[in-house]
């Protein structure tokens, strides 16, 4: 059985979530659920021991050759993002019992339980498969479960039904258009398996000047860019996030843009290479040269920028945190364009860190509408006094959003900044830096109503938010500090991953990487 | 459209055909067009076809929608199972072989079967419970009771 | 023209599929948006499927010829017929979603105009703020 | 140009001009009805390129179902699409433009329509096509001694269906003649696996969205 494991990650939620269907009340789907997703966080450790001391861990379904077949692929890069999957929705289920229990109809648990676990079975197969199509249509899952679960927060506040509406028409045609890339691809290479396309890509004469290609590559870019929120295209988002039931909010925030983001890793640097991706690709028009690590930076940077702006006049907290994302989703695509160990290392770190710091900032914001019914920011006021341990998971999450020394998101900047300098781009580490500055101000809007405003005479006497919310909300929060003082075993972890991105291409061609690649001891500057 | 005799006695022909003509289709998607997928719509256009002439209540006196909902869950978890039985026997995922280990051959017919149906199964039903839920009266709607329409 | 004759195919796929995606921008109404996009995915499946035959092929099952052998080919390929039913089976479920979100929404705002209810959620947002 | 170019030339130029009335038609009911006309003009032109499977698909559920479901819909939201302000969406006419001039553009290194040598057809599918992957070491064949022979091929002379001297199946060699379903049912099996699932799942999000409570929990 324990050869296995790499199926169970995604066939036991999987099991569970279909069988979820046959139980009824609300505290039976809530227990089934909690039980998987813990089962589902031991089979990712074990899988984690395994990647480390036996290296990358593949499984062929139906015991087909992986070129015909469905296989796995389980490296360093992914590991690291099933981890973040499995332990995120590990914690959010638990957090879900007291939350849902409030805000979705009663009799429709073992429904909404099912479509949650069938979320994290789409997350997750997305992330260990080895195949394209096998990502579309795990692609589909997620996205369609996802959908339904922002429309559920309608009893709550109707804007969740257009926040769905638009999601599904704006996602649809991202993950459509990643459909047309693949076709474009499968046209040119006649294979569906990630690593014999990478190898038929390679084989070709010229790929970068081989039009279909070039094509193929640019549909997947705009179709990933959509499914990770990259700024121009991230409209959906917003009030997707906003609008949500909390827990949802919680779990899609930590999860799904980050899988779009390991995505976009896979493509870019798995399938076309680095070399590919940034140095083959560019074309100069005029005085312009358009490369993609350019294009890519533009709007990471922009992103950063507009959204911080956005985020400051927001007047309802998870609008606030929803716009934080998409800047926050702006750093981690800068790390992925800086193509260099140091910057690659501080993308990936940053979708852990992240995910514990935004996640738990959604969830002490579904605290807030468990006990106040209301997240406008006037209706905070003096929240410090009324709960407590709540406004103080929003200040330190909100610490880690400014990237304040001593949490997670301090650590991800230091080697975003480094990555910058060692790239010699001066301007994105001032964005880098302004983007932090932009967070102070939104986070100390927050602060300000919570701490130093006094509570409106007439407001209704609330107490704490219940225990089960609290303590998940300060696991996120406080691992996000802990994680902040003792970096080195994530920032290890995200090192190999980073590495692994670098090298893997070469590695599945044969050859010796043709990128001068930089042992993580000794940090060179990579030629870009 | 109860009171159409036309429509009742060529529903009352058309249906049985259909069913049968369904079944057929998910049998026999190895040899010609069709599979799981495709007999499964024909099944479900069949009790589609008997709710719109005689209303829903009569489809849910006969199959409650709950049960719909489960043949679906019993449809999607036929083909789990399937993989999952070949997993608990010591084999990969989804290797029809396991089915009948001391003839390997021989498990894969049944296992494309097996699977086959419980597409045809889970399509049928949910494209049975899509018309059902599509005209299901507004939740806010005064002037319907339950289970009309 | 010789262009034309061996490209043609692939050109009608992309021509449905941008009638699609223009139907997706240009309208406001939320159901026309979704039937738009069920045009913009059949484009792709038009052009997955062209890609699949082959000169003088045939359909991709087996049969026996005079002889009572089996025939030997050539078969179009089945693969991208094979992802395009997945893909179908994918369209019609996103479809199905989106029937349900709109019905939502109408009972909702009482109207399935996209201006509209932008206009009904600024007006809200206003009054919420007054 | 050959006689089958032209069928399909015509063929795709009604699904276009349909597409179009689709999208234009002012009356919802009007364009749910010409999208089951277009769903069926589609299936027609895959079956003039010979993918049978999908053209059972797309008339099972472009025609049937989709169709079911957009009149259902119109039941709640009304028939009449709201006057546009402009007839035409210039911002949208650009859009399309430069995607679809980009996308033909990425068809110019394509191998031809039909080309026997394309990639797509001699890669991987060859196999596919003659059905001859062996499967990866390990499977029940080996552990079962008495087995000969079981690992080579995947498939052998009997069927379910039986080996009754009326079946043709035999002389086949056991293979499974259509090989849309072979692909999707082995070699592709996890994803079919998923696709009932995401069947599943729109089923059940009608039912989370739609189904009326009961009295007792309203």
């Amino acid at each position: 059985m324990i050869d296995q494991a790499p199926v169970l990650l995604v066939v036991v939620p999987l099991l569970a979530g279909i069988c979820c269907l046959f139980l009824r009340g609300q505290l039976l789907p809530w227990i089934w659920a909690q039980i998987t997703t813990l089962a589902v966080l031991g089979i990712a450790i074990h899988l984690l021991f395994r990647v480390l001391n036996e290296g990358a861990v593949t499984y062929a379904m139906g015991n087909w050759p992986q070129e015909w077949g469905i296989s796995y692929k389980i490296d360093a890069i992914n590991i690291f993002v099933v981890l973040i999957v499995a332990f995120i929705g590990c914690v959010t289920t638990c957090y879900a019992r007291q939350s849902i229990a409030s805000e979705i109809p009663r009799d429709r648990h073992h429904q909404f339980y099912s479509m949650w676990l069938l979320a994290l079975v789409g997350l997750l197969g997305i992330t260990v498969t080895n195949d394209v199509f096998n990502i579309y249509v795990l692609l589909e899952v997620s996205s369609l479960t996802i959908y339904t679960l922002v429309a559920m927060g309608k009893t709550r506040d109707k804007r969740a039904l257009t926040a769905a509406i638009r999601y599904v028409i704006i996602g649809s045609v991202g993950a459509s258009f990643i459909l047309v890339g693949i076709g474009y691809l499968l046209m040119v290479t006649g294979t569906l398996n990630l690593e014999d396309m990478a190898r038929a890509i390679a084989a070709l004469p010229e790929p970068e000047r081989n039009r279909t290609v070039v094509v193929a590559f640019a549909f997947l870019f705009v179709g990933l860019s959509v499914k990770m929120a990259l700024w121009p295209v991230h409209m959906w988002l917003p009030n997707a996030y906003g609008a949500a039931p909390s827990a949802v909010s919680a779990l899609i925030a930590a999860t799904a843009t980050k899988v779009g983001i390991y995505m976009a890793v896979r493509f870019l640097f798995t399938v076309f290479g680095p070399d590919f991706t940034f140095l083959s690709l560019s074309t100069t028009v005029g005085q312009f040269t358009f490369s993609c690590s350019g294009i890519l930076l533009t709007c990471a940077c922009l992103g950063v920028l507009v959204t911080g702006i956005q985020a400051m006049q927001q007047r309802e907290l998870k609008w606030i945190l929803a716009y934080s994302s998409v800047g926050q989703i702006g750093y981690m695509v800068i790390g992925l364009a800086l193509v260099n160990h140091a910057g690659l290392t501080g993308g990936i770190v940053h979708l852990l860190n992240h995910a514990l710091i935004k996640g738990g900032l959604f969830m002490a914001a579904g605290c807030v509408v468990f006990r106040l019914g209301s997240q406008r920011l006037e209706d905070l006021a003096g929240l410090s006094k009324r709960m407590p341990i709540t406004a103080a998971a929003i200040l330190v999450g909100g610490l880690g959003l400014i990237g304040f020394p001593l949490t997670a998101g301090f650590i991800s900047k230091w080697y975003l900044v480094s990555g910058a300098f060692e790239a010699g781009l001066w301007p994105v580490a001032a964005v880098l830096l302004t983007g932090s500055l932009f967070a102070l101000i939104y986070v100390w809007r927050v602060v300000e109503v919570m701490y130093f405003t006094a509570p409106p005479e007439n407001a209704v006497k609330v107490r704490e938010a219940p225990l089960s919310m609290l303590i998940c909300t300060w696991i996120l929060v406080g691992g996000s500090v802990v994680l902040g003082i003792f970096a080195q075993p994530t920032v290890a972890l995200a090192g190999h991953a980073a590495k692994q991105a670098l090298t893997g291409h070469a590695q599945i061609l044969g050859l010796p990487p043709v990128t001068t690649v930089p042992d993580p001891a000794v940090q060179e500057e990579v030629v870009p | 459209m109860k009171e159409q005799l036309v429509l009742r006695v060529v529903a009352k022909c058309l249906i049985p055909p259909i069913l049968i003509f369904g079944c057929y289709i998910i049998t026999h998607g190895e040899l010609s067009p069709g599979g799981g997928f495709q007999g499964g719509i024909v099944l479900a256009s069949a009790f589609i076809l008997h709710a719109l002439i005689h209303g829903r209540a009569t489809l849910h006196q006969a199959f409650p929608r709950n049960l719909w909902a489960t043949i679906a869950t019993i449809g999607a978890l036929i083909f789990a199972g399937v993989g999952t039985y070949s997993l608990l026997r010591g084999g990969q995922f989804l290797d029809y072989g396991w089915i009948v280990p001391s003839h390997p051959a021989k498990g894969e017919p049944w296992g494309m079967t097996l699977v086959e149906y419980g597409v045809g199964l889970t399509v049928c039903s949910v494209m049975v419970l899509i018309y059902d839920m599509i005209s299901e009266p507004a939740e806010d709607d005064p002037t319907v009771d339950e289970d009309s329409a | 023209m010789s262009l034309f004759a061996t490209h043609a195919n692939y050109w009608f796929a992309i021509l449905i599929m941008m009638i699609g995606l223009y139907g997706i921008i240009a309208k406001r109404n939320l159901i026309k948006q979704a039937i738009a996009l069920g045009i913009f995915q059949t484009g792709i499946f038009l052009f997955y499927v062209s890609m699949a035959v082959i000169n003088g092929g045939t359909v991709p099952v087996w049969f026996l010829d005079e002889a009572g052998k089996k025939y030997a080919g050539p078969y179009d390929n089945p693969l991208p017929h094979c992802l395009m039913l997945t893909a179908i089976v994918v369209s019609v479920s996103v479809f199905a979603v989106a029937i349900a979100i709109i019905v939502n929404i109408k009972h909702a705002y009482g109207t399935i105009e996209e201006d509209e209810i932008l206009n009904l959620e600024a007006e809200a947002a206003a009054g919420s703020e007054a | 140009m050959s006689e089958q170019l032209l069928v399909d030339l015509g063929l795709l130029s009604l699904i276009a001009a349909l597409a179009i009335a689709v999208i234009e038609v002012r009356s919802l009911f009007g364009a749910a009805m010409l999208a089951g006309i277009y769903s069926l003009v589609m299936a027609l032109e895959w079956t003039t390129l010979h993918a049978v499977d999908v053209a059972f698909t797309e008339a099972a559920v472009g025609a049937g179902i989709s169709t079911v479901l957009l009149i259902g819909a119109l039941v709640h939201v009304g028939r009449d699409e709201k006057k546009p302000r402009r007839r035409v969406d210039l911002r949208g006419l650009v859009v399309v433009g430069i995607t679809g001039a980009f996308l033909v553009y990425g068809t110019l290194d394509m191998p031809a329509f039909g080309d026997p040598q394309a990639p797509v057809h001699t890669h991987r599918a060859v196999r596919l096509v003659e059905q001859q992957v062996g499967k990866l070491p390990g499977g029940p064949g080996e552990r079962h001694a008495a087995v000969e022979n079981a690992a080579d091929t995947a498939f052998e002379p009997t069927s379910v269906v039986g080996s009754d001297p009326l079946d043709l199946v035999d002389d086949f060699a056991g293979h499974v003649p259509n090989m849309v379903t072979s692909v999707l049912a082995t070699y592709r099996g996890y994803d079919t696996m998923f696709e009932t699932v995401v069947i599943l799942i729109a089923g059940m999000s009608m039912m989370l969205l739609l189904q009326r409570r009961r009295k007792d929990v309203r």
